[in-house]
Formats: C-alpha cells, structure tokens, sequence
C-alpha cells in the first residue's frame, strides 16, 4: 500500500506541486502569470470535456452510465444537506451553507489529476466520468443557497424569496462548466475522427500541462495556507475546526461515494473517479458563483478550506488511499 | 476645460458587469475600467492570482459635472460595496473632453 | 451540396466558433484572456507563414504565380473603388473610406480555416497563396485613404494632401503582415530541415489551436453582434444598410475573385483559397491601420460587419460555397 | 511635499506612442501609463478584448508642479481625443518625488 | 461619505512587496494596487516589457482618514523611491467604504 | 570556418531573433504580449532543467563531473572580481560592481540557444551543464555585493555591513534558478519514465518556442539598443566604454572558461556548452536581484549591455566562434 502512495507522490505533476508549494515557503518569487494560470485550467477542461465526449461517442451508453449520472447528482445534492448541519455548530448561516456547496461540488483539477494517475497505473476508466463531474458542479450551489435561504434569519416582513433566475443562471453556466459540457458535446460529435485532427493538442501535451499547471496550483495553495498561519494570532477564524473539516469531509464524501459506486457495480477505474468526486471540494467554479449569488459568506473561511487543506490533502493521498479501497471492494 | 467630479470606485471584478449595467441605467456619460488590480481591506488580501478572477479588484473611472448624478451613483455602489466589500472616492478636478 | 456545408460545420473548429457564440447569448462567463488570445493569433500567423514559406521553397516558382500575385493585389486595390461608391449612397466619406478598405483587405483567419477546410477534404494547395494574402493586406488601406483624400470635404484652402509616411509605414508594416511576411522568408530560406526542426510547434497544433482561437472568435463576434442589437433602439447606425451589405460584399468580391482565378487556369484548392481572400473582410490590420490613419471613421461601424456579420458568413457558409462553384468551374 | 496637478489622459492605445512622444517634445519631468484600461463613453464601449488591442484604453498619469506645462499639455491633448476619443483631467495634489 | 486622503504611489514593481509589508506595519485600514505600469522619468524608460518584470511600475493607492498617518506613509515611503525612483501623490477626497 | 557561422545565422532561431531586431527598426509594431513572453521563458527554464535532470540520472556521476561544477563556481565568482577593477576606470562603485555581477553570472537564454546549436550540429553534451549553468546564477551577484560593499563611499561612522539575509535569498532562491534547479531534481528522481510521459511539452516544441521567445528577445534586445542611440545627446553614458566592455569582456571570460574546459579535458559539446556559460551575462536574473539589493546602480548602463551587446553577440556570433575554438583544442 505505501508503494500506491510512494508512486503517487513521485509522479511527474505531484513533484511540480511540492516545488510549488516550496516556492511560496522558502519565499522565491516564483510566479506564473495570472493569465496563463487561467489558460491552462481552461485548456484542461477543454482537453477533458473532448476527450471524455469523444469516449461516450467510441462506448455504447447502457443503463450503467445513467444510473452512475444519477448517483453523481445525487450526491452533489445531498452531500451539501448533512454538511450544512455540521457546519452550523461553529460558523453562521452564510458560511455555513458557502462550505456546504463547497463540499458537494467538485474540482475539476483533482478530477484531472485522478485520470492522468489511473492512466499512470494503466488502469482504465470510461468517458461518461467526465459527464458526472459537469453534472457534479452544480446541483450544490443550488442546494446551498435553498438552505441558505431557508435558515438565514430575515428581518421585520421580509420574504425568503429566492432569485432563481441569477442563481440557475450562475450555478449552471459559469464558464468552467460551459466549457467542459460544450467540448464534451464537439468531443461527442466529431467523435474519433475530430480527436485525430486535435490529438497533439488535447491528448499528447495533457500531462505536461497538468505540471506546470500544478506547479502554479502548488503556489496559489500554499500562499493561501500561508495567509492562514498569518491570520492565526487574530482568531478571527476558526482555524482548528476550519482544518479539521477540511479534511474529514473529503473521507466521509469518499466513503458515501464508493457506496454508492459499490451498489452499481462500478469498474475500479469508474469507482476511483467517483470516489474523487465525492471527495474533491470546488475551488473555482463554486466561489465564482458564490461571490455573486452569496456575499455575505466569506471568502477567507470557504476558500482556504478546498484549496489549501482538501485539495492538496486529496492529490497527495486521497486519490491512492480511494485506490486501495476500491480495489480492495472491487 | 470644465469643472467637474471624478468618481473612483474599487470593487471586486465579478461585480463589475452588474455595476457597468448599473452605470448605464444612470446614464453617465461615460466610464474608464481598469481591470485586474489586487489589494488588501478589511476582508483580507485580493492577491488576484485567483484562477477564475475571484480574488481581483477592479477600479472604476467616471467623469461627470453633474452634483446630482454623482449622488446617484455614490447612492447605487452603496448596497454593492457593503455587500461584497470596496471602496467609492469622490473628488474635484476639471476636464476636458471631445 | 448540402454534404459539404454540414461536413464544414461539424468540423471542430467551427463547432468550437459555434460555443463561443453560445457562450455569449447564454450570457456565460466564459472568457478567453486577452493575451492569449493575441498570442494565438500571432500563432497563427507565424505558423501558415512558415508552412507558406517551406512549401514555396519546395515548389518551383512559375509564371503563374506571378499572375496569381498580381491579381491578388489587383484584386485588393480594385475592390475598395467600386465599394465606396456604393457605400457613399448611405455612409459618410470617411466611413464609406473605411469600410470599402476593409472589404478590399482580407482575414488571415478567414484563410487559415479555408486552409485547414481544404486539408480536410483533401484537397491540396500551394504555398505561395500564402503569399498572396500577405500581399492583399495593405493595398486596401492605401487605396481606401486615397479615395478619402480625393472626396472628403475640405474647409477653406486646405490642402488634400496625404502622409504617405506614416500611412505607408500603417499599410505595410503593421504587426500581422510583418509577422506573416516575415515567418514566410524564414520557412522559405530555411526549408524543409527548417520545417523538421519545428513541425511538433508549427504543424501539429495547428487545427488544435485553431480551435481554440475560434472559440474565442466566437465569443468577440457575438459580443459585437449583441452590441449593434443593443444599439437598435438609438438608431444612429444604418443597422439593415450595414447587414446588407456585409452579406453582399463577400459574395461579389467572391465572384469577382472566382473570375480572375479561373482566367488564370488556377486548381481547385487555390481557386478557394483565392476566392476566400477575395471576399474575406479584415477585422485586425485594417482596424489597426484606421485608428491612426483615419480616426475620422467609426469603428462600430467598420468593425462590426467584418467581424460579427461578414466573418461568421464566410467560415460556416462561404468557404463550402465557394469550394462547390471551384469544382464546378475547375 | 510640494504643491503641484495631476493630469490624467484617457485616450485609446493605438495614441500611445504618439503622445508618448508629444510629451516628451514638451518636456514633461514624467509619466506613468497603465495599459489595457476598458471603458465606455460616445463611442460606444472599448471591450479591451479587441485582438489587436485597438478597443482598448490607456491612462496617462503625468504629475507636474508649472501651471504653464499643464496648458501645454492640454492644449497639446485637445486634437488627439476630439479625433479618437478620450478624455483629460486635471487636479491639485502634492507630490513628493527622490 | 466621510472626507478623507488618497495617497498614490508610483513604484517600481519589485518593490511592491516590501511596500505592502511596510504599509501593513503602518496599520493602514487598506489599499489598492494597480499592477504592470510602465512609464517614464528622471531613471529612463520603463517599457514594463522586461522579462522579470523588474522594468515595471505599479501604483497603489491608500485611502485613509487620518492626517498622521498619510504623514506616516509618506516618510516611509520617502527612501524606497529616493532609492529606486518613483513618485508619492496626496489629495482630498471624499469616500464611502462599507 | 564562415561555414559553422552561416549555419548558425540561418538556423531557425536565430533567423527569428533577427526578425524581432528588425520589427523594431522599421518600426513596426510586433508585439509579444507581456505574460506571454515570461511563460515563454519559465516554459524554457523548466524544460532544460527537466531534460538535464534526465540526463544526469541516465549518466554516472564521475569526478569530472564535480570538477566542472566547481570551475563553474570559481568562474562565476572571480570574473566579477577582475571586471570590477576595469569597470572602475569609467563607472562609479555601484554601477561597476552591479556590471561586474551581470558578467560573472549566465543567461539561460544564451545557453539553451547553445544546446540547440549543438544539437543541430549533432554534437553531443551532458546534462550536468545545466547544473553548472545553475550554479553560476547567483555567487557573482554575492561577489558583486562584496565588491560594491567593500569599496563604496561611507558616510560618517557608517559601518560597512551587509545585511547577509536578503542578499543570499535574493542570489539563491530568484524564480529563476528555483525553477531550473526544482524541474532538475524532478527530472532526476523521475528519470527516462517521468520524459516519457511530458515528452511532448517538454522536449518535442522546445526548438519552435525557442524561436518565438527569440523573436520577443529580438523585439527587446533592438528596443534597448534604440534607447542606446536615442540617449546619445544627452552625453550622461559613457557609450563608447559601455559598448566595448560588453564586447570584450565576453571574449576574455570565454577565454578563461575554455582553459578551465581545457584542463578538465572536457569534450568538445560541453567545452562549448562551459565556455557559453562563461562568456555569457546574466540579463533577468541578477538585474532582478540588483534591483532589491543595489538600487544605487542605474539599469540603464548594465541592463543595456548584456541584453542589446552581448546577447546578441553572442547568439549571433559567440557561439560558432567558441565551437571552432573548442573543436580546435579538443
Ligand atoms: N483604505 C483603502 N484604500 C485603498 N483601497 C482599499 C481600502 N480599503 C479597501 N480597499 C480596496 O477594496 C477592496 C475590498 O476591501 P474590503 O471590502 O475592505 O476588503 C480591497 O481589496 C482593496 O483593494
Ligand atoms: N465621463 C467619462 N468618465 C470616464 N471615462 C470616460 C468618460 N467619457 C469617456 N471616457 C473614456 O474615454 C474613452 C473614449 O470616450 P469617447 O470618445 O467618449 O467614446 C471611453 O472608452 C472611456 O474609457
Ligand atoms: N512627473 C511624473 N509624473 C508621473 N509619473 C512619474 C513622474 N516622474 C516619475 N514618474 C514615474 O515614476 C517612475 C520612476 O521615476 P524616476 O525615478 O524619475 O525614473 C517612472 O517610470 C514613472 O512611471
Ligand atoms: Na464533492
Ligand atoms: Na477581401
Ligand atoms: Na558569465
């Protein structure tokens, strides 16, 4: 079993990580530019959403497929609704229901990061993963903010009525999940003939895009958790109960995720992305919408918790321990 | 060159379509954005290095020589900045345009 | 026929113009950053240069690509005359100076879709069109400048006297041509080791990046579309005049172009290529070139029918078009 | 800190060069330019994602403390934004330069 | 709105984070920056083309209330720019923050 | 002999740098934007240091190994020394030592454009170069330090102390030397394996955006040198000085770094690979620690001379010229 870990941790990406991570700690001024930071997060959704379309268009769609679909948005649904509940022991309606949607959303990268390690293990996985995890982005804000609504409290007449038409708007096309549907739906239609024409842009230069990519992520991570230890002597924030949740919830997930992956049957390959799904927590695409749709929630509680502890926490060791346990279930 | 005020407004860049719709719905006469600046307040550090431009600020520029749309304004970005935090300055200056 | 326009529109790179669109009517917030868009372009640029480069070097130069050179260039200085006169009938002389050298120009991107539209279908092309369109860029201005000069109103006894200087440096030397012509003396100095050396940067992303890049097209088009929807209500632009004639200038500068190629004996490939070129409008060089040239015309007039009405014509409809009236008269 | 204005130049990128050098023929001590500035104003709005930057914006920040360069400079910038748009602002401040 | 100070800094960008540290010294209740500036003055030109960014600028902006303390940022920021140039403007202003 | 230059003039690469040089004296306005053209030259760091980290875990480390590391060192730290003592007849302390640092360190640029000389001419080298080359970055900025510390002007009681700290996290840990240094120890623990799988990233695009980053470089370099002449009135540079010392200075260092080659009987790829590094100066790296560390020095005198004089000097002309030497002694 350490061996799974051992070769994790020695890939090419996760390397890049650390060094980015260490950049930030022994404070080099290394720096990727802002803009292509966000380039190649849009070059990975776009090279994930062709290549899983282009998947789904080779593989014949059984009964399989939409009950996995079915599980995922489930998931995403309910995984908000218990969290919330737990959340509210120490922080307020706001950022409870933030954190919420949060945990029941997903992160792409860590999606990503799972695939390029299970083709590192040759071990296989099947297009309409990818469909999961679109289905998977926003059905937790969604859920979120009804509970947000539902338990904020409201002051003299006024009505606990939501804006559904912004925040549908918001949580089901932001850009990420725009792009990675769009390019699963041309990966879909142009099928094998289109990924021919497109290979050594979406497939050959995939994994070396994921380490500098990583190698950014590591920085902009360790910033974040640095910014954290800085803030420690002001105790404005919870930190120890920030940390702790941060990294249960992406057990509990995992382990409600492999249950359900269990009951239909799931191969080990769909049954690690699943798990990472449930697992992973977003860091883009929900505090985007957030922003807009939940203000009064802060930035500094939700953020930090999915991307300085669950994200790393989940690159680092989740996806080989999920490994472990679905094979041993498999 | 005539009298007028110069409105800044610092606020965070997902806000900055609703607050140009805003601006329009006022009627100014014009605006200048400058997009993706950082900075610290009382909600901590914007680094903008966030990956979907969540952590960046945005600072508007509006001219105008009209007393009451500068209050107009200040009154509109009120609601926005308390919400999700910024920043509103108004000062004196004299301009010039075409 | 209708084969060749649906094979052109589920091409990839026109399903990805065809999201980009999408993203901008569903009001999603997706965005490709400004530099990398620029860079992309440059890209591009750089890349059919040096393609164009190494396959003149390959090729012997005959007589007829002189022939095809001057005509061409013909073709571009010919175009802008007939234009303005009948853009005068509703536009100002500056505007009419102005639109008329953006139709007499052409879009490299036009021509780099046709390109790979041609691969596509298997259809080959020769090198030195490549050529041509670097030299059909400037021409237009000049002549689009000298026709303003000549009927532009003057005030007392002001002269009409033009600066060639800086208008010829605007013409011939702005960023793009310089780019292209110079890319092409490169790959044709250095050949087919040349092209060894960078083909895995210059030829096997080339359809990937052009997907990319079309998806941002698509998002600037459609935002430029939406803009001149949005000033509807103002009426201060001639909004059927100008869609009207975005439509039409392609289709007759496509003839007048089809014409000179078939005097000239060309192929089925280069006779699209240079039917592309014809009715192609700039929306990069030209634009570029007014704003100092001519800051007198209005750019939400020029801009908008080359980029969000005659571009978008050109590659889902004209390119297919154009190519079934080649084979008919090849 | 001495007394002196703060003028400010919107004007669109492709007249940057120009009045880089109009400023320099003048004599300015200094300038400061922030790229890539969107806006909106009579003509219509500069997206700043124009693919050869010709939609988009600067701003010239130019600090000086003789009354007499402020008109130069002005008097100087009139023909530019009456031609392609802009704008031009000035005001009172102290400046502290090395 | 409260009348307050807008203090604007111009410096070069390697610098930027030795200000912010001694700006957070000074307890400053916030500020805003503007990064990737060019400009020119007394030290040449800065293209803010350079490969390291060590040719650019960057401009913050501090608002605060308090006449001590624009006294403060101001002596402070007196030998970073007498070292590495740059500039340190002081106006009124009136501001609205949440 | 002309042979081994117009080879290297004609090569891809350099034929691009020439392109950028001229964009800027016609006055075109060519452009790579700015975060573009930094990605360029991180994208460029992290895959020589990747492919040298490879390397070396392919080769056996022997003696020669650590002796070449060494004479790297010792170069690096004792050319600023002499340079000091020359560069004091004309320039004040803190300029002649900030020149002095600049000339003692390396330019990657310069470098890497040598490995892809090499590798055309089918010369082989080894990966430890790249180790020397990041050894080299930082003791001349030290070296320049002490320099400038001992023999500056003090002003009353001042005392003469370096503040240590700052000064060697400046040399060592710049984004820079942390990224060859970080992408060479993950390329060494990943070995051939971890190539395999970022092949197409790093190695199969290095040569075609060597060619775009050395059209920016071009763009750059002609800028500064513009500047240069621009300045000329002014009579406030010693020109003439500036534009010999960065002539000679990289012909004496090359000199010196081929008798330490020599006698470490080195092969000819990495007597060239030693000599380039010797010859070369430093125009990111330690302009960027001068900057924090030595303000007092003015960038207009040492920037412009190894980045518009020397770089060019030596892409251009240095590098056939120290091959011919090489293969001469070897
Ligand atoms: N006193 C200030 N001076 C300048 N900018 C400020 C100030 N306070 C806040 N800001 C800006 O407004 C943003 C949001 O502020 P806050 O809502 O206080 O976190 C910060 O990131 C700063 O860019
Ligand atoms: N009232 C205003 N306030 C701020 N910026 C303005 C104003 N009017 C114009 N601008 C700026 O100047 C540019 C050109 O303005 P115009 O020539 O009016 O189209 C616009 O894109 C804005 O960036
Ligand atoms: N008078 C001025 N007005 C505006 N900006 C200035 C002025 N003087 C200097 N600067 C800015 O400060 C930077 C450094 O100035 P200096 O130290 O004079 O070279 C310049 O690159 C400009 O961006
Ligand atoms: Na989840
Ligand atoms: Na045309
Ligand atoms: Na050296």
């Amino acid at each position: 079993m350490t061996e799974a870990f051992l070769a994790n941790l020695s890939s090419p990406p996760l390397l890049f990580f650390f060094l980015g991570m260490a950049a930030v700690f022994v404070r080099s001024d290394l720096d990727i530019p802002g803009q292509i930071a966000r380039f190649l997060s849009l070059y990975l959704l776009f090279a994930i959403g062709f290549k899983g379309g282009v998947a789904l268009a080779e593989a014949p769609l059984g009964i399989e497929v939409f009950l996995t679909l079915g599980a995922a948005v489930l998931l995403s649904a309910a995984v908000p609704v218990y969290s919330f509940f737990v959340l509210r022991s120490r922080l307020g309606v706001a950022d409870a229901a933030a954190v919420a949607a949060t945990y029941g959303s997903i992160s792409a990268v860590t999606f990503i990061t799972a695939t390029s390690y299970l083709d590192a293990q040759e071990v296989t996985w099947s297009g309409y993963l990818v469909a999961a995890m679109a289905l998977m982005e926003s059905p937790a804000i969604i859920v979120g903010m009804l509970l947000y609504n539902r338990f904020r409290e409201t002051h003299g007449g006024e009505e606990r009525q939501l804006r559904w038409g912004p925040l549908l708007h918001e949580a089901c096309l932001n850009g990420s999940v725009f792009l990675i549907v769009g390019s699963m739906i041309i990966g879909y239609l142009t099928g094998p003939d289109g990924m021919e024409q497109v290979y050594p842009v979406v497939s050959a230069p995939f994994l070396g895009v994921l380490c500098l990519f990583l190698l950014d992520m590591g920085i902009v991570a360790a910033r974040r958790l640095r910014d954290l230890g800085d803030s420690d002597g002001s105790g404005k924030l919870p930190l120890g109960f920030m940390g702790t949740a941060a990294l249960v919830f992406p057990l509990i997930n995992a382990a409600a995720a492999l249950g359900f992956g269990v009951l239909l049957d799931l191969d080990e390959g769909n049954l690690v992305l699943l798990t990472v799904l449930g697992a992973s927590a977003s860091y883009i695409a929900v505090p985007a919408a957030l922003r807009l749709a939940l203000p009064q929630a802060s930035p500094s509680i939700y953020l930090p918790m999915s991307l300085a502890i669950t994200f790393p926490f989940n690159i680092l060791l989740g996806i080989p321990l999920y490994h472990e346990l679905a094979k041993w279930l498999t | 060159m005539t009298p007028g005020y110069r409105i800044e407004i610092v606020i965070e860049e997902p806000m900055a379509r609703e607050l140009a719709r805003t601006l329009k719905t006022l009627r100014v006469p014009g605006y200048t954005v400058i997009p993706r600046a950082h900075g610290s307040g009382d909600r901590g550090i914007r680094r903008g290095d966030e990956l979907a431009g969540d952590s960046s600020n945005c600072i508007f520029l509006i001219v105008c020589d009209d007393r009451a749309l500068v209050e107009k304004v200040t009154e509109a970005v009120k609601p926005l900045i308390s919400r999700s935090g910024g920043m509103c300055l108004v000062s004196e200056c004299q301009s010039l345009t075409h």
